[in-house]
């Protein structure tokens, strides 16, 4: 499918258009970060930051929100429960590379049997406008070693690259070609266009340098070998187990469920709502075990969901090195840091 | 299922502000709902009724001269169920501060020499006198914990009051943190339950429900220090809402200070 | 026919905070008669010394959770005035319409829970809501109404999160405060109602009258309540400054609230009096709420005072759209209302006028900003002194004609006429002893 | 050993339940309760020992109960229950007749097909009858198929015991060898006193490397019995084990049951030891 051209002077037809297939969500200011946001009328078109830099959450909450209804039930009795999922027709637009790889990861998930309905519905419903990146953000990301500086294949329906005064527009889906065909705002790439793109992806391939003093591939590797490291109880000294960097993070999916009653205390609806690893209570069972009690045993756990269980149980990555966690987090705790670190704790460790 | 009759309920209010009343009033959408499903026996803020006969009391404010034991015990020997409602009830609230005034200097300063006219010793949270069962954290208390917890005990479960930090329900709500902009908060530390009132609109979280059953201190002085404040500091924050729990203890083990 | 009495309201129901209506009477003579304030001391100014200027409105609005946006806005103005901190034209008119906001929340809340059921016969809002539920879903729709616009603008009513000294931390959005126009504009015939309401039950209110000296703030272009000059019927205008002239404490046994005087014993202030001494300020819709209630200044039946707040709610609506109005045309930006304060050594007074009457905030700052003094005066102490001289004029008045139970049953009405907020009375202060 | 979950259609949500009706109940103890139960929709069930079923009581939440009924196709279930909190307690507050939601089964159950030819070593403490009675009914029903049967099982004291009319059953059987304890007696009790490690002295010999045991309990009796078990020389894969978590979704997602990168609803509850082991976390 041959890339197109979207001119700038076309966006806010295109976004009015998308308007028209579903409900869009967009990048918007909230000084001093940025959020994406659910466009009501055409005069929030003018809030739209395609220049944003990264969002407090990721656009996961679309696919998995923060709080879901599961069921309704009218009195105790299992007779009256309806289970209905909302999955309205809704377009994601600006989404970043990263973040893409974020999405694919939480579909993986969601679809290992036994599959999760709700949010594979909604991931149907669901399209995808992916926005390109020129460089990092902040000091905590480290995409390039994640291998989530480009788009994964398949996950957004049209990807753009801001070059100038126009998106270079790729087309990666089927859903993305009928998009292009049915919105009269684009026009074919031509030979100034496609010079455009390249320059683009030189100045990307100088900007996204490095940052883990190893290949990602050993990642899992070395977080094993450092399970009994202190590393993780002197990070943990730090730690406020206050959930900030997974209710951030675009690959965690844990999740509470419980019965939200009216006021009648006999019907009401069931509930799911985003969890955290991070929290005290999380692995606490009724009768008072915890089973990881120590702040230190569910900070390692994090690391390891992020460096090497999601990976090996969906083979997506689990952190996609947005650097969210640890840019929210009020301790400062850096993922990164943490990752780099390993490499020479688990050298240590095996020395002896 | 036969028709359960009406659980009663009652209020009570000690040395407060009111407000939690006030927050129970507005909940107005719920308001006549609720009465259809309990009965509201005593309510001095809005209704005449006067009876001893309920199962579910609400005490609101804290516990503030001796006079008041008595008066706590009858609600203790009346209600089922008693519910500490709102930050002076829970934790003494703001009315601590006086407490590390000196009470007989604060009366001095407010009634001069006329100060022994009038009784009042150390606040201290209700729980100093009598046996709780639930606590509605915060000042004031938030309209959906209310509900929970009335719906809760008409329905027979545990009521689901959070554990975690504010940070939590602040993240949800995709504030940006009052820490990026230069400011700091204690959301890190204090229980949540209010949706992150505060810093969703811009203000920073004073802990007014509390602090979570465990909150790693050293990691509160820590960030605090990197803010540039002194322990000091730190404390004063504290003690504006949990002035009866010494800082380096959490709650659950803290001793009550008394002066 | 000489009579005794021995009346003894313990914990008068339907008011904020605790007070006991004792009257004694022997052979037709009343020896005793008074308000006795029985709420706990809460020595709140001694609490407020030694706390940073960013904390003290939040700890001042705790005084009361009935006025506590009242107690901020003038927490607020005597931080301002301490600093010297100006704020901006769009800080100013959202404080407006907050206290217009405060005003209709708690009239309503008084009008319609606390004495409208005397009015019905009911002995509360509850059973009122089985015989008369028309009535008490307008009661809380407005009462909504209210707090839906301090959430809005805000966080909340009770205790508000972003009305702080220099501005507000949170700005509405342009679509939150179109949104809450409509909601405002939803209520429009609830008020019109209420005005219908009580006036239906006027002749319920016993005719009943005292000259007395009402003190108010007044201001040159509007019907003061946020700010402007301290008015006395009987003794002229003072700046806000100079409160002390006419606000003199002392303090009562019977009370652990003071009691306040000027010209003459006691003084009255609130509803009625802002009624008396500004009436020809009222709006229009005001203007015209008070001709369909038959009220007309000066009135000096403290049972109309009930009036004086429904006539209030009317102006307060259509002076919070006003407002509004002004706010969505400025188009504004978070920068337009962000505070900028910079502590500095002095004094600052905020006077403001919250529902039951004129509320004075005053503390001295040193150079750090830390409060070092502070003093607050609130509108049911003022009225306390005045509550007991009514009480006293009106049962030697009454006493060959009805009863114990009745008497007892006006005295309630009369003291809640007054809308007493006992537990902000009990606060604080560094008092002039007389 | 996993055996996988029939897949609801795409529509469906997985955390809609079936209705179950309660046949009957029975106070066992002072705090557990059995439950007999069919599904409304006249649909049986099909699940292997060791499984176990999300129970919920809408209004007060939902909770794993482990099936204690024999295995196989059948029309209802088997469930023992402690009362311990609000579910449990709102389970415990029902009677026969009353309806409840379940999902499942869940998690992967342990095939007994894979212990046939062998002998069989039973261990329960406490509550762990519940889960551990589904794989004995198996054996038992299908004896044939195993060589020396044996049953060991402790409570706290003679009031704690479950099932009784199955304890009788086993120890009158002659093609099993059952065994019981408690910790504490009272004046009627002349069985044996003592932790349930002492009961392994009383049982025949097995013969080690031809032996598959399930140990079912606390986490407490688990460490000691593991110890007697590898003592009698079996290997750490010959001794089965079902973990305790706090359980969400049962569909391997909302991560409170997980043990590093092991989902105890799916992968578990029913583990080897070795693997255990290898988990660290597991205990
Ligand atoms: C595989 C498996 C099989 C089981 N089989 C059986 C069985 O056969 N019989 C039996 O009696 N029990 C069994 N259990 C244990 C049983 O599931 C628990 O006792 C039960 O979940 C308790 O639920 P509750 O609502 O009664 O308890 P509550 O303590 O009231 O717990 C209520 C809910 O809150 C959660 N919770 C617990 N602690 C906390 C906390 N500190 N903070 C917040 N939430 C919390 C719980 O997970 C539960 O969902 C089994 C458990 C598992 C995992
Ligand atoms: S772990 Fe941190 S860096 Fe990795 S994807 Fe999650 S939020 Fe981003
Ligand atoms: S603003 Fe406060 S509550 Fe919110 S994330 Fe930051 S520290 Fe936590
Ligand atoms: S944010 Fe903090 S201070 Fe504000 S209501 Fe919540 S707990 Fe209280």
């Amino acid at each position: 499918m041959l890339p197109h051209i979207l001119p700038k002077e076309n966006f806010d037809d295109f976004v009015a258009w998308l308007m028209t297939q579903g409900r869009v969500a967009a990048p918007v200011a909230k000084a001093p970060n940025f959020s994406f946001d659910v466009l009501v009328d055409k005069d929030d078109i003018a809030r739209i930051r395609m220049d944003y830099d990264v969002t407090i959450l990721p656009p996961k909450k679309y696919l998995l929100p923060s709080y879901e209804t599961l069921l309704d039930f009218n009195g105790p009795a299992p007779e009256n429960v309806r289970a209905e999922i909302d999955a309205r027709p809704t377009v994601l637009l600006g989404v970043h590379p990263y973040d893409l790889h974020g999405l694919q990861t939480t579909v993986a998930a969601f679809s290992q049997d036994p599959a999760d309905a709700s949010v594979l519905a909604r991931r149907k419903a669901t399209r995808v406008i992916g926005l390109n990146i020129a460089s990092y953000a902040n000091d905590e990301q480290f995409m390039a070693d994640m291998g989530t500086v480009d788009p994964p294949d398949g996950v957004a329906d049209l990807f753009l690259t801001d070059i100038g005064d126009r998106y270079f527009v790729e087309i990666g889906t089927e859903a993305g070609s009928e998009m292009r065909r049915a919105c009269d705002c684009f026009r074919p790439a031509g030979p100034e266009d496609h010079r455009a793109r390249q320059e683009y992806d030189e100045r990307k391939a100088a900007n996204f340098k490095k940052r883990l003093p190893y290949h990602v591939r050993y990642l899992p590797e070395l977080l094993e070998a450092s399970y009994d490291s202190l590393l993780w109880d002197a990070v943990a000294r730090r730690c406020f187990s206050c959930g900030t960097c997974t209710n951030v993070c675009p690959t965690c999916y844990c999740f509470d469920v419980h019965d939200n009653l009216n006021i009648d205390a006999a019907s009401g609806v069931r509930e799911r709502m985003w969890d955290s690893c991070q929290l005290e209570v999380f692995a606490e069972v009724a009768g008072g075990e915890n089973f990881r009690e120590q702040t230190a045993s569910r900070l390692r756990h994090r690391m390891f969901r992020k460096g090497k269980y999601i990976l090996e149980r969906t083979g997506k990555p689990g952190c996609v090195g947005c650097g969210r966690c640890s840019v929210h987090c009020v301790a400062n705790i850096s993922i990164l840091e943490a990752f780099q670190q390993i490499a020479g704790e688990a050298a240590e460790m095996h020395a002896t | 299922m036969a028709e359960k009759p009406k659980l009663k309920v009652s209020f009570h209010d000690f040395t407060s502000c009111e407000g939690c009343q006030l927050q129970f009033l507005n909940c107005e959408d719920e308001l006549l709902d609720i009465l259809g499903h309990v009965e509201i026996v005593q309510f001095r803020e809005a209704i005449d009724d006067k009876s001893d006969e309920y199962d579910i009391a609400f005490i609101e404010g804290a516990f503030t001269r001796e006079s008041d034991r008595a008066r706590l015990e009858h609600i203790r020997k009346c209600a089922k169920v008693v519910i500490a409602f709102g930050a002076c009830a829970c934790t003494g609230g703001l009315n601590v501060l006086k407490n590390y005034r000196g009470v007989k200097e604060a009366m001095r300063t407010v009634y001069g020499d006329q100060a022994d006219w009038y009784e009042t010793s150390v606040a201290l949270p209700v729980e100093a006198a009598i046996k709780v069962d639930y606590k509605i954290h915060g000042c004031p208390v938030p309209k959906q914990e209310i509900l929970e917890v009335v719906k809760s005990v008409v329905a027979g479960r545990t009521p689901r009051i959070p554990d975690y930090p504010v940070c939590v329900e602040c993240k949800l709500k995709e504030n940006a943190c009052l820490f990026h902009k230069g400011q700091y908060c204690l959301g890190p530390i204090a229980r949540a339950g209010c949706g992150a009132w505060c810093p969703s609109y811009g203000g920073r979280c004073y802990a007014c429900r509390g602090l979570i059953s465990d909150p790693n201190n050293n990691a509160a002085k820590d960030v605090l220090e990197e803010f540039g404040l002194t322990v000091e500091d730190i404390m004063q924050e504290f003690r504006l809402f949990n002035g009866v729990y010494d800082v380096a203890q959490p709650p659950d083990n803290a001793h009550v200070k008394s002066c | 026919m000489a009579k005794d009495l021995d009346i003894n309201v313990h914990h008068l129901t339907r008011v904020e905070g605790h007070g006991n209506i004792v009257v004694r009477a022997a052979d037709g003579t009343v020896e005793k008669c008074v308000l006795e304030i029985v709420e706990t001391p809460r020595v709140f100014e001694s609490m407020i010394e030694g706390l940073n200027w960013s904390d003290t409105s939040l700890l001042t609005c705790r005084i009361c959770g009935i006025c506590s946006v009242g107690h901020t806005l003038a927490s607020i103005q005597a931080t301002d005035n301490a600093f010297g901190t100006e704020i901006t034209e769009a800080s100013y008119v959202m404080r407006q319409i907050m206290c217009m906001a405060e005003q209709m929340q708690s009239h309503t809340l008084h009008v319609y829970f606390l004495a409208a059921p005397d009015a019905f016969d009911a002995p509360s809002v509850i059973p009122l809501a089985g015989s008369h539920p028309e009535v008490v879903k307008r009661a809380l729709k407005l009462k909504k109404l209210a707090n839906t616009i301090c959430d809005v603008l805000c966080g909340r009513h009770i205790h508000p999160i972003s009305l702080r000294p220099g501005g507000f931390t949170y700005l509405p959005s342009k679509r939150a405060l179109v949104g809450l126009k409509q909601t405002i504009l939803d209520c429009y015939e609830d008020i019109e109602a209420t005005v219908e309401t009580i006036a239906s039950v006027a002749d319920k209110f016993p005719g009943f009258e005292r000259e007395r000296e009402d003190i108010s703030l007044t201001h040159p272009d509007e019907y003061a309540f946020y700010n402007g000059r301290i008015k006395s019927s009987k003794a002229g205008e003072i700046d806000t400054a100079d409160y002390e002239q006419f606000i003199k404490e002392k303090c009562v046994k019977h009370s652990t609230s003071k009691h306040a005087y000027n010209v003459d014993e006691s003084f009255a202030v609130g509803a009625l009096a802002r009624f008396n001494n500004n009436a020809d300020q009222l709006n229009e819709q005001g203007k015209a709420a008070a001709e369909a209630l038959g009220l007309t200044a000066p009135c000096y039946n403290p049972f109309a005072n009930n009036f004086a707040q429904t006539v209030e709610i009317v102006h307060c609506y259509h002076e919070a759209l006003k407002w509004l109005d002004k706010l969505i045309a400025m188009d504004l930006s978070e920068a337009d209302v962000t505070p900028n304060v910079v502590p500095r050594a002095g004094r600052g007074i905020g006077v403001t006028e919250v529902p039951r009457g004129m509320l004075v905030h005053d503390y001295t700052y040193d150079d750090a900003g830390v409060c070092t003094q502070a003093n607050c005066i609130i509108p049911t102490g003022m009225n306390l002194g005045n509550i007991d001289r009514d009480m006293q004029t009106y049962v030697p008045s009454v006493i060959d004609q009805r009863s114990q139970d009745e008497i007892a049953h006006d005295l309630e009405m009369m003291v809640r006429a007054y809308d007493p907020c006992i537990s902000c009375s009990v606060h604080l202060l560094n008092v002039e002893w007389v | 050993m996993t055996q996988a979950m029939a897949q609801p259609p795409a529509e469906t949500s997985p955390y809609l339940p079936r209705v179950g009706r309660i046949d009957e109940v029975r106070q066992f103890t002072e705090t557990d309760k059995y439950f007999r139960l069919s599904f409304a929709d006249g649909q049986g069930i099909r699940f292997l020992p060791g499984q176990f079923l999300e129970v919920s009581v809408f209004g007060i939440g939902e909770a794993p109960i482990s099936l204690c009924s024999a295995p196989g196709d059948q029309a209802g279930v088997e469930m023992c229950i402690r009362r311990i909190g609000d579910v449990t307690g709102a389970l415990h507050n029902l009677e026969a007749g009353a309806t409840v939601g379940l999902r499942g089964p869940f998690g992967n159950g342990f095939d007994m097909d894979e212990a046939a030819g062998k002998d069989l070593l039973f261990v329960a403490g406490g509550l762990g009858l519940a889960p551990c009675r589904g794989f004995i009914l198996d054996a038992l029903n299908r004896r044939d198929e195993f060589r020396r049967v044996t049953i060991l099982y402790g409570a706290r004291t003679p009031s704690d015991l479950l099932f009784a009319d199955d304890l009788k059953q086993w120890d009158q059987r002659d093609d099993c060898d059952f065994h019981v304890t408690v910790d504490r007696g009272d004046e009627n009790w002349t069985g044996n006193t003592g932790v349930i490690t002492t009961l392994f002295k009383k049982m025949p010999k097995l013969e080690p490397a031809n032996t598959v045991a399930f140990i079912i309990g606390p986490p407490i009796m688990f460490k000691f019995a593991v110890l007697e078990a590898l003592a009698m020389g079996l290997r750490k894969n010959q001794i089965y084990c079902s973990l305790e978590r706090r359980m969400k979704c049962g569909l391997g997602k909302c991560g409170h049951c997980q043990i590093r990168n092991v989902y105890v609803c799916q992968e578990g509850p029913i583990f080897s030891y070795a693997e255990v082991m290898r988990l660290r976390e597991g205990i």
